[in-house]
């Protein structure tokens, strides 16, 4: 279970005068291409960039790829991630010419297909959701839930309300409380019960007149249904507040119920999450965000709409947050996203979800002996256990990750959320088949087992890796950002 | 059922081992009230040679710069992108990893990452470059706050060429934060130095120039940068990184911070997204950057390794006081940039710049020949410039788009005084042929 | 200069070490008089982007199975191939190897090649199959040498159903050997069972008989086992292996060697080439069997492990005494059939033969009830037909060629007495709308 | 440098039931799609197939393809096939719809450009060999040499001659006799000097009238150039003997000399060794066939024929062998190769050859005080060193493979040509960079070391690859040739 060791970096390896590229001489009867720049805004020597071969190239970046351990090669239960397998056919069709090759700026008439696309997509995921009108344009999750608390804030401020703060739950994912702080407003941060539900109580509490919206993760971030949900919501929308929906964890409820049917005005989607779009080492990803039709005048513009038999960019949105990115969002993960949406149909999609939830509840259940688990079952699509136990054997949640890493996995999430002592969020997904739960589960088992009994081999974990445990200290207080040449 | 890997005895055996009796079982906390009473409405499931079908046709009523001559501009571009890049992205290991949180089973990433953000740095003339933000846009918008807070000042100054799209994200962004925007006017193209004098104060907390800017002008970056500095302000530079093999970078005229549009650097059209953010900033600014950064250090062994760094930055720690809201990013974006850099090279990126140059010089002589045609502007350009016809751009546009000539994007959407703009980019990939085909279509639609 | 790693400096400091002078020093040995005095007269290089634009343009003249109705066949078709193949196959890992003569750095190719010889085995219901021959043509060529060399005697009698194109193969292979080549009459489209009786005898090594044959019809393969053995020589069975989920294996009906064209598992079609040929025998003929196998074994430490076996057949052991003189074969082609088979498995094969049969069924009834159109043979028939047409067959088929319809394979240059016959494929991948439309244009074209 | 661990077969992964494929159901009114098939031509049960989904097989088949090197990972030196980078264009070439997806039966005028394509590179294959027609049908070297001797079979035939022998040098690669046995002749084993070239005052020795051919490599397979090539062409033809080229070695002399002009009648090449397409863990290959003039009636059938503005398929050949695979060559191959040619240009293909030789001696000259050279210089693209010295030492040339891939090399060819004790044939291609070839040279350096002072690190060789020294005598003598389940 060892991995390849390559330690270059492509600024170490080619030589002078060495090219990749292919480029033809220049056909055009222009001498000096300089001629008519001023000097001073000119570049005087060539940047230094790597001299390499195609080759050097594809040998370089090939063996790095070896150093990754990504979902085609190893289980990657990282929690509120959703690492499913992403369909090489999305790929495909994602590099048709007629999509990847498509300019923005073509005029509309020229665009139909991939308007259209977005029409269908956009109308698929708010049936999906349960909601009225979709946006297409954020590029990813926290830009979802910007989109979303900025277009609560515009209809507070239509309404001629003055609110200022936002609740967020403590067991929020980062992006909540700083995507609401982004939006202007100030985040008043709720103590969520152990199991991650809401305090009801609490949140009454807090329900003042400047409350403008209430986030909450459903199913919340210790992977459980917030069972009072329609409480929680008409006693918001009783005090005038708003609910937005993270939907980092749709990929737990598809075709089972709706966020626009659990009361919530705002959500999000994470495509690269739900709907397979590949994490890329970090994104791109793709966040629509979904809103009732009381925020759909304050969609992100321009809107896709029809207009008889043509797709059009509607851009007289008066009461429009404005725009997001550049164009029209992250058109080519909503290829891959429609893709798969009309391959699974929705019978299929039920189906995701199903066993999204079947996997995590086997996981919990074969792993509760041997772990705590952060709340009592049945979860939804992930699971969140605490190394508390293991912790007062002098191994935290860190150092099983890293086990694990030696075990042939990748790890869950640690330290998420921040209200479980030593959490392992594990979020299996569909796409993972009951024997490999299983071999997963062995070797969390196997590490209870070490930590008792032989706890040196997991301190000393990973070392199978290309590289044993890093010094992160070391990194943050001598930051070492670029690489620069041995002078 | 297609990508689930349970069978219906899987499910059984499972449901045992957790002691529920079914499916259903595991959904007891979800009340009936707010049950899906119903399949969800969406189109049935399609097998693979029925959708591929499907998707092939819908593909083939775009009309794409495979099929047609592009000559679009206006943030993103036609440019060689070498095949190369695609077959290395596309390897699983790098494709479906995530974001590096365990380093050492993700040093592919991270030094890939450590790799881009040394190129940018380097293109830009910064100190230092993040890991990506999602485009152009989000990234100049992110500069704007960024400024605003280094600074403590609320008012940002955007040179009139800034590109009106990207203008449109950072009011966006700038709403919360209630950071107010003015502009600074244009003569002839280019930023009135004057008009920027007088818009940039004491409040100001940087200016912002894009260059060359939407209308394809070039901007006098060194004379913004004095005058933003002697307000205190930062100078906050858009550029495409594409073009610095031949343009000074702007770290050298005295930009504070460099973002720009990075597609060009071998990230597909795609109509439009994904498209790559490029952000840098001098070293003093790094720990009020937004985004992600990788930073080398060693392992117990003492080997060198990658992680990332200064995360005391980011929302997943310091949530609503994190420098941005930014989590998922264009890290597989950022990679094609990364590998395109290392193919194009020390003397590819200047290559490319040059034949542009050479490219658009040559178009804007053919195309101004045409009778009725002119330059809208006479300040220096570079790959793209501006016309202005003597009918309406939509009109010609649509008439060339039939002889799969993608003519450029009219102007008027972005700017109602030049209702007759068209704006037109060469990239280093048009051939002479074309563009005098273009130039002889152009001359029959106007004529 | 591209694909080429040393620069300029490189050459030089290596030349030092060497210690020469230059590169014309190392060719000392290649005589002045035979030195090539000018350049190649080839056209010269040409970057990237211009070749992408040439190749595009080159590929747009052929009429492929993307952009036209396949009903083509002939040995070759158009089956559903799952795009996941091409991603995997595609790994640098698989792609750029060579035969695993290392097996410890060369685990995943041997592994692959155990699991399709597992595969192949089972699907044709022989004991051992090996790891690729060219094609299908080739494959029964090696496997008429190897009836001869086992049996000790030097006639082949092929069914005259055999495909003429592998016929003629086989001929050029029996040359050398000087194995005589006969052929067995047909009735009614299949195999004269009287006719093979009479032609079969002592001097026979094998009779040969391909079913579905090349004018689509099943033979009865029993009752050819029954002649074959009787006369002491043995049956070679060409068949299709995409079939095998719903026909019988050969194996099971008597066949002691199964070769076949392996196209349809997944394999493109590419204009012909490269194919897969499939080659299995029982076991008692492992040791005669031309081409590489993959075997099992242990490592030092106990572990299981894959190498190549048994090369004592092989041509760089036994030099002119080896069993065929296959060294390169179709490895990857094997691999793809093998992620084919593993995606299709034991559902989806079967599924693929129901769908094509009934599909083609289908097309039979409808282009048959077209007036003045045919079935030629009453014999059951399973993904393929013959149709006899009221006008020349090339004619119609230009003419639907226009309609994007590629209407099948004229027969006439096969078969002089099938001067109006038509030879139509109807893989699973055939919509009814694209079988009417067919018949329509059809009906319309033969009117 | 370890290699991941992964030790299943797809046989041992997935569950009864679960499926990869994705199949639209009927749309045609058959209802029994086994109707009309008679009974006993039906299969009663399912195949035993792998029941695996198609998540099971990318995961599978990404982490076997971890345990193999390849060139885009490591250098390959694998002498005499020639490993160089495969130029990922040809690959994105040879997968355009036109190309990829078109049938070999489609009408000749449907087919234009794939006709065109082939008959141009025909021409260019011609012009770089010096021969005057060329057919591409042949799939691989093998199967060029088979065709090349048949055409001189059918050629002397057609003279009256009946000649029985070809004369074929001991250090010829295995299917240079097999493939002569296979065209129906005696083979007569020539000794070559120990340089490999060949003795021709043997050679004239054996140059009897029932002599058909004289086949030899060019350069060598010791890596030499035959100096006295044209004395041994003229010397045959004299005696009314063709001379056959295995043609292998191209890659050593392309643009500097021509197999047409050195006295060649045929010649074979080997596209996936000199002209780029990939070897694919053993092909597919392709392997164009070169003749003079007299030989060209005798090409297999049919030949791309250019009449007028168009191109046919020429089937009237009376003379011709017939056909070595059913359609008309490896076309996907030959796709690939005339890109690369294209791509590379006259002067390319000239530096290619300069290089290839260059980097053959480049390590020729570091290595020869570690290791015997087995021909004195200079030497063309490969060189041929003995491990003999090591041998004494109780170190064989397959231990110093082994050793080579714990050190992140692949190894050179071993034991080839046989006529070199403890032969280790190194062949670096004009794609690998110099810093390359200076690690290879260090590593082999440390070996030679190795074997003097510690000699076991190597006989232990290898323990970072996933199996260690696998028992091949076992394999051969209980083959388990392949996988049956466990009843
Ligand atoms: C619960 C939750 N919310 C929000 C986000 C932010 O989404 P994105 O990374 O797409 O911006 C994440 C992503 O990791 C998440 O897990
Ligand atoms: C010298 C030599 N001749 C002939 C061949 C046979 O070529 P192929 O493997 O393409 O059949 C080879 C291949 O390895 C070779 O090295």
């Amino acid at each position: 279970m060892a991995m390849p060791r390559y330690d270059k970096l492509v600024f170490e390896i080619g030589a002078p005068g060495r090219v990749g590229y292919s480029l033809p001489a220049s056909d055009v009867p222009v001498e000096d291409p300089r001629a008519g720049i001023p000097d001073s805004y000119l570049r005087r020597e060539a940047p230094a960039l790597p001299e390499v071969s195609e080759f050097d190239v594809v040998r370089h970046y090939s063996r790095l790829s070896q150093l990754n351990y990504g979902v085609d090669t190893h289980f990657y239960p990282l929690g509120s991630c959703t690492m499913k397998y992403n369909p090489k056919l999305n790929e495909t069709m994602a590099r048709l010419p007629g999509f990847a090759r498509l300019h923005p700026l073509t005029p509309p008439a020229s665009a139909q297909g991939a308007l259209g696309l977005m029409h269908d997509l956009a109308q698929m995921l708010g049936e999906i959701a349960g909601m009225d009108a979709v946006s297409l344009q954020p590029a990813a999750g926290a830009q979802g839930e910007l989109a979303g608390v900025l277009m609560i804030r515009a209809f507070h401020r239509a309404n001629g309300e003055k609110r200022t703060k936002v609740l967020v739950p403590d067991s929020a994912h980062g992006t909540n409380p700083a995507s609401t702080a982004l939006a202007g407003y100030q985040v008043v941060q709720l103590k969520s019960l152990a199991n991650g539900d809401v305090d009801l109580a609490d949140l009454e509490a807090h329900l003042a007149p400047d409350v403008a919206a209430f986030m909450i993760t459903q199913p919340n971030t210790l992977g459980l249904f917030e069972q009072r949900i329609l409480e929680i919501t008409d006693l918001c929308h009783a005090r005038g507040v708003q609910v937005y929906m993270d939907g980092a964890n749709l990929n737990a409820i598809l075709g089972i119920t709706r966020p626009g049917d659990l009361g919530f005005d705002v959500c999000h989607f994470n495509l690269h999450k739900t709907f397979t779009t590949p994490h890329g080492g970090g994104g791109p990803g793709a966040g629509p965000v979904g809103v009732k039709s009381h925020l759909e005048p304050f969609l992100p513009a321009p809107v896709v709409v029809r207009r008889g038999e043509a797709y059009a960019l509607d851009w007289k949105r008066p009461k429009s947050i404005g725009k997001l990115q550049a164009f029209w969002g992250n058109f080519g993960m909503l290829v891959r996203a429609y893709t798969y949406i009309r391959t699974m149909g929705p019978d299929g999609l039920r189906e995701v979800s199903e066993n999204a939830v079947l996997n995590a509840n086997y996981i919990m259940a074969r792993l509760a002996k041997d772990y705590d688990v952060a709340a009592p079952g049945p979860c939804m699509h992930e699971c969140v256990l605490s190394a508390r136990k293991q912790k007062k054997l002098g191994v935290t949640a860190m150092d099983i990750a890293k086990r694990l890493l030696d075990l042939g996995f990748y790890a869950p999430s640690t330290y998420f959320p921040l209200i479980v002592e030593e959490a392992l969020m594990i979020e299996p997904t569909e796409t993972e088949s009951k024997e490999t739960l299983d071999a997963f589960c062995d070797a969390m088992i196997q590490i209870a087992r070490e930590a008792e009994q032989s706890p040196a081999v997991i301190h000393e974990a990973p070392v199978t890796t290309s590289v044993r445990r890093l010094d992160q200290t070391r990194a943050a207080r001598e930051p070492d950002l670029r690489w620069a040449p041995r002078r | 059922m297609r990508y689930i890997g349970n069978t219906r005895d899987n499910q059984r055996e499972m449901l045992g081992v957790i002691g529920a009796g079914s499916l259903e079982d595991l959904l007891v906390r979800i009340p009936a009230k707010v049950r899906l009473a119903r399949p969800l409405a969406l189109p049935p499931a399609m097998a693979e040679t029925d959708l591929v079908r499907h998707l092939r046709a819908l593909a083939a009523t775009n009309t794409d710069a495979d099929h047609a001559v592009c000559f679009l501009g206006g943030g993103v571009y036609d440019h060689y992108t070498p095949v190369t890049i695609d077959h290395l992205i596309s390897r699983g290991e790098f494709f479906t990893a995530y974001t590096p949180y365990q380093p050492e089973a993700s040093q592919g990433t991270l030094r890939t990452i450590y790799e881009y953000q040394t190129m940018i740095a380097e293109l830009t003339g910064m100190d230092v470059a993040n890991a990506s933000i999602y485009d152009g846009g989000s990234s100049l918008a992110e500069a704007a706050l960024m400024a605003a807070s280094v600074t403590g000042r609320a008012e940002i100054v955007l040179a009139a060429g800034v590109s009106p799209l990207h203008r449109r994200v950072v009011a966006t962004y700038c709403e919360g934060p209630a950071v107010r925007l003015r502009d600074a006017a244009a003569r002839d193209g280019v930023l009135d130095l004057d008009a920027a004098r007088a818009a940039v104060g004491a409040k100001t907390a940087a200016l912002v120039v894009q260059s060359p800017n939407f209308y394809g002008c070039l901007e006098d970056l060194a004379a913004a940068a004095e005058i933003a500095h002697a307000a205190g302000a930062l100078l906050v530079v858009a550029a495409d990184p594409v073009n610095l093999g031949v343009l000074q970078a702007p770290g050298r005229l005295g930009a504070d911070i460099v973002v720009g549009e990075g597609q060009g650097l071998g990230v597909p059209l795609s109509y439009g997204g994904p498209n790559l953010g490029v952000f840098a900033a001098k070293q003093e600014f790094v720990r009020r950057m937004p985004g992600r950064l990788a930073g080398a250090t060693v392992d117990l062994d003492g080997q060198r390794g990658f992680v990332l760094t200064l995360q005391t930055r980011e929302q997943h720690i310091r949530r609503e006081k994190a420098t941005s809201n930014i989590c998922t990013n264009v890290a597989l974006c950022a990679l094609m940039a990364t590998i395109y850099l290392s193919l194009l090279g020390k003397q590819g990126l200047v290559r490319v710049g040059e034949l542009a140059s050479a490219k658009a010089h040559y178009a804007a002589e053919r195309l101004g020949a045409v009778p009725g045609v002119s330059l809208a502007f006479g300040a220096p350009f570079f790959k793209e410039f501006t016309l202005r016809l003597p009918k309406a751009p939509e009109r010609i546009v649509a008439r060339l788009a039939k002889q799969k000539i993608l003519a450029g994007v009219p102007l008027k959407a972005f700017d109602r005084r030049l209702a007759d703009g068209l704006l037109v980019a060469v990239t280093e990939k048009r051939t002479k042929d074309e563009i005098d085909a273009y130039a002889e279509a152009l001359a029959r639609a106007v004529a």
